[in-house]
């Protein structure tokens, strides 16, 4: 497949400190093609996070290799973008000084690149709040910023960390369908890590299970929507038969892992 | 209220209060500086003298004549040694409890003023546009070295440069590190000084200033009235220790001291000792004389500490008939 | 929350604010009785000789001075010279104490080297070093030795603290966009520091007031150090109580000033 | 994190503890480096008289200093002296500070009228009213009072400050079970403030040896503060130098003491 | 009814602050029968905690009445417990003395309440970590805890707000599970307060919906489960249609309020 956009080949990650050592992850390969959709659900501390810090350059493998757009990875990458748990927007600067933090740091801030990031502002509906602060935005405009600063920088894979574990329900719900449209429009390969199956199966084209500690690839599911175009997270909900299916295929593949997992 | 009251006071007979003859009575005193220039008071306490008349003295170091003054007035201290000045401020603030000196322990400044380099034969001209660390303004010793640069037609502050901003324990260090060329110190820094070649003692403040009442004992009024064969009693075994520093070799008296000064060289002691008794340092009595206390007062108008008008009476801060009675009785 | 300004609504609405007014008067009534019950009695006290003023002064009598002193105008050169010597070393303890912690954030070893230097000078009485550093810095600059001396390891110690109780979270996300360590402590580390830094100006402007006051102590042609000094050695306690009143005054101020700062920036930062 | 014990399980984790263990050595080495070059560098300044010995004095002297006062008993004695003041003094203070915080956490209206006097004293220099309650205190309390006037404003604000940051909703819980306000102070305020009270023991320690230094320079027997302006006095740097030493060891001694204290709460507490 | 064991007769309350005022309930009627399951949902803001405060006797109301057990409520009251959002636990307490912190409270600390207790804590598997302080619990085990502890004083009313919200969501489903069988074997009656539809349609035998503030109630749905017994959450999610309908239908109802209530 040369239209690979991502790769991991064999890849072991093992933390060491002073009170024993852990393997993160032992021997994972996957996959991505450009412009796919895929999220990764696996049990609390399986190396999810582990995941996206390899590909984002921020951790080295102990053993393996990782390949973006074909290059190995060695350092944190313009082309690789990485959205956290949280928005982490910098309180002190107005949501327009948020949106361009990246070019800054990568000393690409010009005139025209802080047009395009304004730009992505407008365009996702938050151009009236330009001059806000992230404490007057709600939780939901905050995460949408954050995701408009990692856009910014035009990166050609996304990263997205568990990105609406800190909202309320409804707002989840919503905030889905609206940042699965904007990754389809900009047209971004993206990999999402969740602990919320149904969240991995509205969004994703692909749901990758992960073993515990240290994670491999457990499963794979391909999801196919009922139209041959993939549907919109909230519609696929909908679409409870379909929906249902794999959420109980995905709840038993996890459930050897739930009991006491609490992450409180 | 009762302390405003001027009882005319004690003949040292009065039958009142506690009797060190009936078993030993706490004093406690509060000193200006712990400094060998108050030899004899560490004799009383060392040979015995003190328990001796039946008294049982605690001595507390409050840095400062001000601050001993105050202790005295607060009722914190029973008897404070300090600069007579103290009482005479107290008398013409006309504050409620008065101060009254009942004895007097040195009848000469006690500084030695000493130059950074040595000079063969020291004229005061030679100060002329150069700086001496002094005291605190209002201070003792202070008002000796401007009265001597008076006397010697220098004008402080315009023909010599007297640094008078430095706390007492910092003028030592201040000297040293060659912030002047002259300074004021007091014994064993001066002698100290010497022999480590910092600074040669070139003139004796004492000689200088004259026959001062320059350190007494004060009490308030009403302590004195409340307690007079305490202050009796004290007073008589400082006079004993008096004559005894008087009658004994410098050594002697240097061991006796140096029990006070646990840190300092016999030999430094010595040499201390024996160049405070050269210069009659040491008051023969206790008996404060009338004469020196209006060299006194000269001294203070003339610094500026007292204004003319503020002059006071002899009788109005000093009550005699202690010293008076201690000379009677004590061979 | 969202409802706004302060003209009640309701009668529920306009019979708590009622309330609350009251409260709010009946602690300022309750204050200002505490000061004038305090200023009475000592002026009684003193008038009827309970106390002696000559050893505890007297309101009325320290007024007096105040008045006197401030028409002579030396006042307001002791005033202004201690103020002047805490604002200088207040400075100085400031930039000093923030090099310092900047180096010791850029050097993981630097400051675990430094760390149990930084304890023992933490937990030292300072002002014990007071006549050494006279001897050391003269009578000039030993005022600025004492108000560094006595600030600058908070300083460092507080602002270090802040640096690194950053949230890691905002580093990790400057190092996906690749920023180096001088970004990422111009971009997230120092701002995000802003409030420690200024609760840091809070502790340290009166530390730097009690080194001058020492400093003033030991050496000094003037400032209200030297007059509380010179007051108890002529025994003018009214002089030491009104130099110690305008001390209070002007911590107050400075400390009331910094305050605002800090609650402004806070407003603003959120 | 779960994996335990430290016994090296892996090459790489065997390579990891051998480079932590490494840099630990490596800190230590060049913080001894440190001490001695610069006691070195002291000593040799002053036998070569680079600097002046008789102002800054130098190692060896003091060593001496240290040896013949400890032989002769009253090294021991001013140590003793300083010591029991500082604790005494401290424990008087907390009684105090600890008192006064639960008055204001239980009344309102009296920590809103407490307010601004709580302001202007904590930030006022204390060490100003040094020669005052040297006056009314007394040569004997003046060294406690000045200890508890330095500390005492400190734990009060930390402590009450402590209290009320406690979290509102384990109140909240407590209420719901019909808890009365006593119950409330006592099964969440108190417990939940130990660590405040105990950072506040850690500054207060230093403050409040501060404070008893401060009194000893007014007025004193015998201690620490004694022996420094003493030796300053004869102008015996040793001296001077010996007893700053000492109280090096002592400050530190008690910050560690209580810094143990709390590293052994906060273990249990989590 | 008259086996009502609670109810609020058009209740209002109103908060006033120096800023203003607000209208927090306003006329709300509500009748929960004894051993009933209530779940209340509604948009943010809209006073559900309130009304929990209220039947727990921390907030008086402006107007109207509260009744448990027929009696008014004056005060926190023995009849009522209360599970606040998060479990808050006291961290310097094991186990053990924190389940019988409200006997203590209340001045019931005997030898017979303290057995009681700590059976339960027997009988919902916690038996091993009576003497283990909160911080070394998983959160679904805190949150177990701080259940027993206001079972403990043997409330007749429970009060439930939000009290899976901060557990991760595989947790989030077991717990449900199990609370739901603890809280039907001790035969309570429960007001479950909740941002999560499917959570109350999982739970409740009633689904209150209010609407937004000042909060009065909307709707309200029975939830009939397939079987004539009320069934366990988790098999209720597996019975997809019905769960989907319901899900679907309460979803609408508050679609209205969605947008940008974010919370965070
Ligand atoms: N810097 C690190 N040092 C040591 N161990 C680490 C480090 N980062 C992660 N780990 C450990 O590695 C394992 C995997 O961590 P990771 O954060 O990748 O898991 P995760 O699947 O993202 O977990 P979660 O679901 O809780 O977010 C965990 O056991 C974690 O404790
Ligand atoms: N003590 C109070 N003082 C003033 N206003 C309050 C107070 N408590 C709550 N409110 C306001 O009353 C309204 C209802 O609050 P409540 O907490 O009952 O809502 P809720 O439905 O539980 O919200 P959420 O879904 O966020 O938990 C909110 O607007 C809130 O800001
Ligand atoms: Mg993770
Ligand atoms: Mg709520």
């Amino acid at each position: 497949m040369n239209d690979t956009k991502l790769e991991l080949r064999d890849v072991g990650v093992k933390y060491v400190t002073l009170q024993g050592e852990t393997d993160a992850l032992s021997d994972l390969s996957l996959a991505v093609r450009d412009g796919e959709f895929v999220a990764v659900v696996g049990p609390s501390g399986c190396g999810k996070s582990t995941l996206l810090s390899l590909v984002a350059g921020l951790v080295r493998p102990t053993s393996g290799t990782v390949l973006v757009a074909g290059q190995p990875v060695t350092g944190p990458s313009r082309r690789v973008g990485y959205m956290l748990q949280e928005d982490y927007l910098f309180k002190w600067r107005d949501v327009a000084a948020n949106v361009v933090l990246g070019l800054e740091v990568q000393g690409r801030l010009s005139a025209a690149s802080r047009a395009r990031a304004l730009g992505l502002l407008d365009k996702y509906g938050l151009s009236d709040f330009k001059h806000h602060l992230p404490r007057q935005l709600s939780g939901g405009m905050r995460q949408r910023v954050a995701l408009i600063r990692t856009l910014a920088v035009d990166p050609e894979v996304l990263l997205l960390d568990e990105p609406f574990s800190a909202l309320d329900y409804q707002t989840r719900l919503t905030l889905q369908d609206e940042i699965w449209g904007i990754l389809r429009r900009e047209s971004k390969t993206t990999i999402l890590v969740t602990h919320d199956i149904s969240e991995a199966i509205a969004m994703a084209d692909r749901v990758i299970v992960l073993t515990k500690r240290p994670g491999r690839v457990k499963t794979e599911y391909a999801i196919e929507t009922g139209n041959g175009a993939a549907a919109a997270p909230l519609r696929r909900r909908r679409e409870s038969a379909q929906f249902a299916r794999y959420f109980d295929l995905i709840w038993k593949e996890l459930e050897a892992h739930v009991g006491e997992s609490g992450r409180g | 209220t009762s302390s405003c009251t001027r009882r005319p006071t004690a003949t040292g007979a009065t039958t009142t209060g506690p009797d060190p003859a009936k078993g030993p009575v706490k004093v406690r005193l509060s000193e200006t500086v712990h400094s060998v220039f108050y030899a004899p008071q560490y004799v009383a306490a060392t040979k015995g003298f003190f328990k001796e008349f039946g008294l049982e003295v605690e001595i507390n170091t409050a840095w400062g004549s001000d601050k001993g003054a105050a202790a005295v007035l607060s009722g914190n201290a029973d008897i404070a040694l300090a600069g007579p000045e103290p009482s005479l401020y107290v008398f013409n603030q006309k504050g409620q409890t008065r101060l009254k000196i009942f004895a007097q322990l040195t009848a000469k400044d006690g500084s030695f003023l000493l130059a950074k380099k040595k000079v063969d034969k020291f004229d005061w001209s030679q100060v002329k546009g150069k700086t001496i660390i002094g005291n605190r303004p209002g201070s003792m010793p202070e008002m000796v070295i401007e009265d001597t640069l008076k006397r010697v037609g220098l004008t402080p502050q315009k023909d010599v440069t007297v640094i008078t901003n430095l706390a007492f324990t910092a003028i030592p260090g201040a000297f040293a590190s060659g912030q002047a060329e002259y300074a004021g110190l007091f014994e064993p820094t001066a002698s100290q000084f010497e022999a480590q070649g910092v600074g040669f003692v070139v003139a004796s403040m004492g000689i200088e200033g004259g026959p001062l009442p320059y350190t007494v004992y004060m009490a308030t009024e009403k302590y004195i009235a409340e307690n007079p064969k305490v202050v009796q009693a004290f007073t008589n075994a400082m006079y004993k220790a008096m004559l005894w520093v008087e009658s004994h070799s410098n050594e002697e008296v240097a061991d006796a001291v140096l029990p006070f000064y646990a840190d300092t060289a016999r030999d430094l002691m010595v040499k201390v000792i024996k160049r405070y008794k050269e210069q009659g340092t040491w008051a023969p009595d206790p008996v404060l004389n009338p004469t020196h206390f209006d060299n006194l007062q000269k001294i203070m108008i003339g610094g500026g500490a007292l204004k003319p008008e503020e002059k006071v009476k002899y009788e109005d801060v000093v009550i005699t008939t202690f010293a008076e009675q201690a000379k009677k009785k004590i061979k | 929350m969202s409802e706004s300004p302060a003209a009640a609504r309701s009668p529920e609405h306009a019979a708590f604010i009622r309330r609350v007014r009251r409260g709010k008067l009946a602690v300022l009534a309750a204050q200002a009785a505490i000061l004038v019950a305090a200023l009475a009695l000592w002026e009684l006290a003193a008038d009827r000789h309970w106390i002696d003023p000559f050893l505890t002064s007297q309101p009325s009598r320290i007024w007096e001075t105040l008045v006197r002193m401030a028409s002579q105008g030396n006042l307001w050169l002791h005033t202004t010279v201690t103020l002047r010597e805490t604002l200088i070393g207040f400075a100085a303890g400031l930039v000093v104490g923030f090099g310092a912690a900047v180096a010791l954030w850029w050097s993981d070893f630097l400051s675990r080297v430094a760390d149990p230097y930084l304890v023992i000078l933490n937990s030292m009485p300072k002002i014990a070093l007071g006549p050494i550093f006279y001897i050391w810095l003269g009578d000039r600059l030993s005022v600025y030795g004492m108000a560094v001396a006595i600030s600058v390891i908070v300083t460092i110690t507080m602002l270090y603290t802040g640096f690194r109780e950053v949230d890691p979270n905002l580093i990790k996300l400057l190092r996906t966009f690749g920023a180096t360590r001088a970004q990422v402590l111009r971009k997230a580390v120092i701002p995000a520091s802003l409030p420690t830094l200024i609760s840091s100006l809070k502790v340290n402007i009166g530390l730097t007031l009690v080194g001058v006051i020492v400093g003033e102590f030991i050496s000094s042609k003037a400032g209200l150090g030297y007059l509380i000094i010179y007051g108890g050695q002529v025994f003018r306690l009214d002089m030491v109580m009104t130099a110690v009143f305008i001390l209070i005054l002007i911590s107050a101020a400075l400390y009331l000033l910094v305050s605002a700062l800090e609650s402004s920036v806070l407003r603003w930062r959120g």
